[in-house]
């Protein structure tokens, strides 16, 4: 009963290998958050996750189907920055989840005003009514961000991939967002990978936590080898003691970050 | 304090900004005295007032044979030529540009083709584009369409490459064809973009528009320019040339504030 | 004042080649030399560039119609001598159309040409004879004379006039082209001089002296057919022996200094003048101010004038060329 | 798959790059045959080979009398007048467009003045330049500057502008003065955009100079074209065209590399 | 012994009144950290410091001295972003704060050969030796902020302004650069002035933390006043118990965000 499913992924680009033999059984409705060092390539995965990109090898196939070549509405995703059209209004913005589809990509008379109806329904829920007609560039982060998700999801997809989607945002604001994914959560039950650099909101938010990082590392060729999941944690319960899990991959901490030298 | 951390004051603002066109003025004043003692009748540097008096009748006193005035004819004709040809420009590079830039297929077969295109010197094939468009009205438009599109096409399709490619994919998983991503997403988007372009080369247009008057026309500023030329009428030209600039002047702010008012969503940007 | 260095301008044309020959060749710096001055002869591409440099005082001389003097430099308040009349067109000049046959079927046709040019004045002349106006037209293009080939290619285009060698280049490639009417129909009408500012050759005789005695050496040259003088002129002017030959005849060159005065001082010479001076200010040319056809004055060899005698600023002044003739140079 | 998702594969993208030239040359080949089939003496589109063979004996057949080869000697002094042209506007662009963009006196001064210059149609004062500079190198270098520079200095001080405000702020918490943070901070800076924008302007200076050599010259690419051009001496003309776009580009291309080698502290921006 | 003296500063743009009635004493060598929703006037307050803009009303004074109308020598800075110049190595970044008070900016010779050798010193100490002769463009963010810091305390500056240094990093290269600066802050004794959005990362590394907040607001037009600091507490010893300071203070976690709408 395996919803996702990767088996033996590798990725390279140029012929670096940034992705390594990657297997992966994902159930539907699983909340799965990515972790790993920076460049690591969770984005990466994510984008093979998406059909964005074809892996070099293997295959991904989602409810035992044919891998997708390209994205389409069954995979919904929010980025860390341009996730929202900026030259639409933020009601626009969730109608075109519903008129892009279709032919022209627009909706008129009787049609527009009916999905323009259910987009206010949605942003009320998402708390946006009141800028319903203004530009996402008028709204603060968080409130992008609230948009992007909230598009992404009126075109129901099965899957729904994020990538750091709270990483811009300032502490204050992150934490209203999680309120606000949990919330929707229970609403819905949706399939979700999160990327994240966060390792609390990770176990907060995931009922899996996976962990990529390298297992070969040749110290004068770094780049010879890729990353795969070296740890598939259950999160569940939020995921308690979870802050060990910094003594057992360092890396995790010190990122992108070679250690200062000692002086 | 530092130089650069220092601001003139409102009114010294004002008198620095007035400062160098009153120089130039008084240069050109200078200059058209010392001719005019030399010689009384020198058509060179007219003084101002003679600049004056015959803008004043350029602008006002119709022409005795056909009835209208020649001015405004010129700015008529010379302006629907350079509409025409800027926007059949604005027009091809659109889709062009949104091809070479949203389409793998097109911007292999295109991108290099306009590159070696845009730098073809168009002034040196104006025989050909004369017999191949007549010498009316096309060949004038067409010229200044091939000498603005290929600048226009390149500036679209990186404007094009440049919208974060997270968009085109959002699009995609919106369930978006590669239509509607050109219709819905790509287009909007680069149309402030397109205003900007034509601006930066409306310098170019003119520039075409004139020298193809001045190969064959029977009204047209350019025409105007180059036939007393052949008397070295300097106030009439002195008259058009400032015209010309003035009229630049309105075109681009004209464009400029319709980006702002067309694109709310820029937010203040560009 | 009085000087020493001299600026000449003078642009492509069949009669005007000897110029640049004269200083390609040193003939120039040879007569400078022994008047103990010095020439400097500039080509310009741009016929009426040159002439208005010439008026703005970029030159002390250039080489002109005797129409376009009277209307840029003379019109422009420039007191300008006419030094050597060189030719007369003889043929240069032509109205050349696709259909007509007659300058009587140009009615209600456009025609194509440089307007206010010699050209424009040619075609004024064959209407006058032919008993019609400018008016009798559809109208009149202003066509530059770089594209006038390209122009009579065109469908579009039915009547020409322009001048040589633009003229036997239509007349080659289009065998079926009906030449209407050319410059040996108004023989003597169109001069092509060399005109020099009258208070600089007054206060430089030698400035004169050399100038003719140098343009004279090149005429005996060519009327000798001294094939090596007339290669290099075929050259400059883009054709070849030939082809400049072919444009020779349809130019009445004054290669004796003696038929050049005599041109210049004969008695038709006020006549055309007039001609011309009425034409220009049929066309607005001589300015807005100018109150009449006969505003600006023109003096004759002989002292006539004609147009105001208080605005004489043309001068056909046939002192040097007869020095020439005389062999007193 | 959706169009935009579809990349051509390494064989059919060069066939694809190749097509439209391919197309043009076809057109014309065809447009040729047939004008030269209805009369053989046609020059307008003169049949390939008759190009070629005017080209080989362009580039190698020196002149009879002076010996030079006439086409080098034209690039050579056309890309004397260019460079100088070019050289010259951008020393200038430099000191204006670091002084408009850091200097809010300057600024005030100057800005809306290069505004009104730059919209000023430079072909239409050709008479009055060729007046104040003579008829010599000056003024075709001089129509160069006057058409390039407003535009480069207008480019370049919106890039100053765009540095952004933090660095200059730094660059004084470090003591520097206004004249080091313009030479250190700002300069090195706006060096490759300056480079960006001279390839941008490269165009336009073409034009003017062709523009110019138009007008008075002896010898000069521009020239070339103009005084055959009369003779419609099309296999000459093409072959200056072909040339002059070949030259075009090696110069953009050669910009371009310098620009890439010489700032490496861009990390493949730009 | 107030080293460090602002007296009833009032900033305002175009009319609109941002910072107001600020008083504030710091002694030399006192580590200040500012916390404050966003927006409300932070970044502006460390400007005013840094003489980068005056006052509209009241003046800033160091040691007794009379106002400084520009940024100079004693005041030395790090923004979020830009505080590197791009076009230079990171050894000349260093360098740059030794030449450009010299006339051309510039030194030669001898002089250059010993400032690099001093920069060295800076290089290894700041851990970024081993990368002395690349361009920032290639440094990952934590290593350009360490870079801006290492430059702007080669100034040897009275005063270190700090506008959300660790800002755009992630957690684990964050707390590494906590570390680093708690380190130098021992070498040295400046007087520091941080901006952050981390109340943690304040109260951690500050002796003191000030809050920046309205004291007055009027519902109908939210622009009308001007912030100022509310709250001045003593950090000393981690500032326990800061946590209880989100009680107090709910507008620093709700940030730049509305609450969302409920439904
Ligand atoms: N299209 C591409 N072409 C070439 N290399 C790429 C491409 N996309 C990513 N890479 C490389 O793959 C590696 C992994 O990138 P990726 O963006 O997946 O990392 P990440 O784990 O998401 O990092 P971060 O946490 O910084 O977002 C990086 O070294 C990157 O340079
Ligand atoms: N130069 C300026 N001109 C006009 N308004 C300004 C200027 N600088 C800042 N402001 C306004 O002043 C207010 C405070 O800005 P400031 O950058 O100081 O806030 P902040 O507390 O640093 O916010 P953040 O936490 O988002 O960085 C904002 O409303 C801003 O729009
Ligand atoms: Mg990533
Ligand atoms: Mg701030």
């Amino acid at each position: 009963m395996s919803f996702v499913t990767v088996r033996d992924v590798f990725q390279e680009y140029d012929g670096r290998p940034i992705i390594e033999r990657v297997n992966l059984d994902v159930a539907e409705g699983e909340f799965v958050s990515i972790v790993g060092a920076s460049g690591c390539g969770k984005s990466t995965f994510l984008r093979l996750l998406l059909a964005d990109e074809t892996p070099t090898r293997g295959r991904i196939t989602v409810d035992g189907g044919t891998p997708a070549r390209e994205p389409g509405r069954e995979r919904g995703v929010v980025f860390q920055k341009y996730s929202v059209f900026p030259h639409m209004t933020v009601r626009d913005n969730i109608v075109a989840a519903e008129s892009f589809p279709k032919g022209w990509g627009w909706f008129r008379g009787a049609k527009l005003r009916e999905a323009r109806a259910r987009a206010d329904e949605v942003l009320e829920r998402i708390g946006l009514a009141h800028v319903a007609k203004n530009y996402p560039s008028t709204l603060s982060g968080g409130m992008q961000q609230r948009l992007a998700i909230g598009q992404a999801l009126h075109a129901r997809p099965r899957i729904l991939l994020l990538d750091e989607p709270f990483g811009a945002l300032d502490p204050g604001t992150r934490l209203s967002m999680h309120e606000f994914l949990t919330q929707l959560r229970a609403e819905t039950s949706m399939t979700v990978f999160m990327v994240t650099h966060d390792l609390g909101e990770g176990f907060k938010l995931g009922d899996r936590v996976l962990v990529f990082d390298k297992t070969r590392w040749d110290p004068d060729y770094p780049e010879r080898y890729g990353a795969t999941i070296t740890y598939d944690f259950d999160a569940r319960d939020h995921g308690i003691p979870y802050q060990h899990i910094l003594d057992k991959i360092p890396s995790l901490a010190a990122a992108s970050e070679p250690a200062p030298a000692p002086n | 304090m530092r130089l650069l951390n220092r601001h003139p004051t409102r009114p010294t603002g004002i008198l620095l900004a007035a400062l160098p066109f009153v120089a130039v003025l008084i240069a050109y004043w200078i200059g058209s005295e010392i001719r005019l003692a030399a010689n009384p009748q020198d058509k060179l540097l007219p003084a101002p007032e003679t600049i004056m008096n015959t803008a004043g009748r350029l602008f006002t006193e119709p022409n005795k044979r056909t009835g209208e005035i020649l001015l405004w004819a010129d700015t008529f004709a010379s302006l629907r030529r350079l509409a025409f040809g800027v926007g059949i420009g604005a027009l091809i590079s659109l889709t062009v540009g949104v091809g070479i830039g949203l389409l793998p297929y097109v911007r292999r077969g295109l991108s290099s083709f306009v590159a070696v295109l845009s730098m073809v010197p168009p002034l040196a094939l104006l025989p050909i584009l004369f017999i191949v468009f007549g010498l009316g009205e096309t060949s004038k438009i067409v010229l200044i369409v091939i000498g603005i599109t290929p600048f226009l096409i390149r500036d679209l399709s990186q404007r094009v490459l440049d919208i974060p490619h997270e968009e085109i994919v959002k699009a995609q998983t919106l369930g978006a064809s590669t239509w509607v991503i050109a219709l819905r997403v790509v287009l909007p988007q680069i149309l402030p973009r397109l205003i900007a372009a034509i601006r930066l080369s409306l310098g170019a247009a003119w520039l075409f528009l004139i020298a193809a008057e001045a190969v064959a026309a029977e009204v047209g500023l350019g025409y105007r320019i180059f036939l007393v030329r052949r008397y070295l009428a300097m106030d009439i030209i002195l008259t058009y040339v400032i015209w010309i600039t003035l009229l630049a002047f309105l075109i681009d702010f004209a464009l400029k504030t319709l980006s702002r008012k067309a694109f709310p969503w820029l937010g203040g940007g560009l | 004042e009085q000087k020493t260095d001299f600026k000449l301008a003078w642009s492509i044309y069949a009669g005007w080649m000897p110029w640049g020959y004269l200083d390609s060749s040193g003939i120039m710096d040879k007569w400078a030399e022994k008047y103990g001055i010095t020439v400097d002869i500039v080509q310009i591409n741009d016929y009426v560039e040159s002439i208005n440099q010439y008026t703005a005082g970029g030159f002390d001389g250039v080489s002109a119609t005797n129409m376009d003097t009277l209307s840029i430099p003379s019109g422009g308040g420039v007191d300008t001598t006419a030094l050597i009349v060189g030719d007369y067109s003889d043929g240069n000049d032509a109205i050349i159309s696709k259909k007509a046959t007659s300058i009587e079927e140009l009615k209600d046709t456009k025609v194509n040409l440089v307007e206010l040019s010699v050209s424009h004045y040619l075609l004024a002349r064959a209407l006058d004879k032919a008993g019609l106006a400018e008016k009798d037209l559809a109208g009149v293009v202003n066509t530059s004379d770089a594209d006038m080939i390209a122009a009579f290619a065109t469908p579009e285009v039915e009547t020409v006039v322009t001048w040589n060698p633009l003229v036997s280049e239509i007349l080659d490639s289009n065998p079926d082209a009906n030449k209407l009417f050319d410059s040996s129909q108004i023989p003597g009408e169109i001069l092509d001089l060399m005109v020099v500012n009258t208070e600089t050759l007054k206060d430089n005789p030698d400035f004169g002296k050399a100038v003719v005695g140098a343009w004279y050496e090149v005429m005996s040259k060519m009327a000798a057919g001294d094939e090596e003088a007339l290669t290099a002129m075929a050259e400059a002017a883009g054709t070849d022996l030939e082809g400049y030959k072919a444009q020779l005849a349809a130019t009445a060159m004054f290669y004796d200094p003696a038929k050049a005065v005599e041109q210049a001082s004969s008695a038709e010479m006020p006549e055309t003048m007039t001609t011309v001076a009425n034409f220009l200010f049929d066309k607005g040319i001589l300015g807005v101010d100018a109150p009449s056809a006969d505003f600006v004055g023109v003096e004759y060899p002989d002292g006539k004038v004609t147009g105001d005698e208080a605005n004489v600023k043309l001068r056909f002044d046939t002192t040097y060329m007869q020095m020439a003739a005389d062999g007193a140079l």
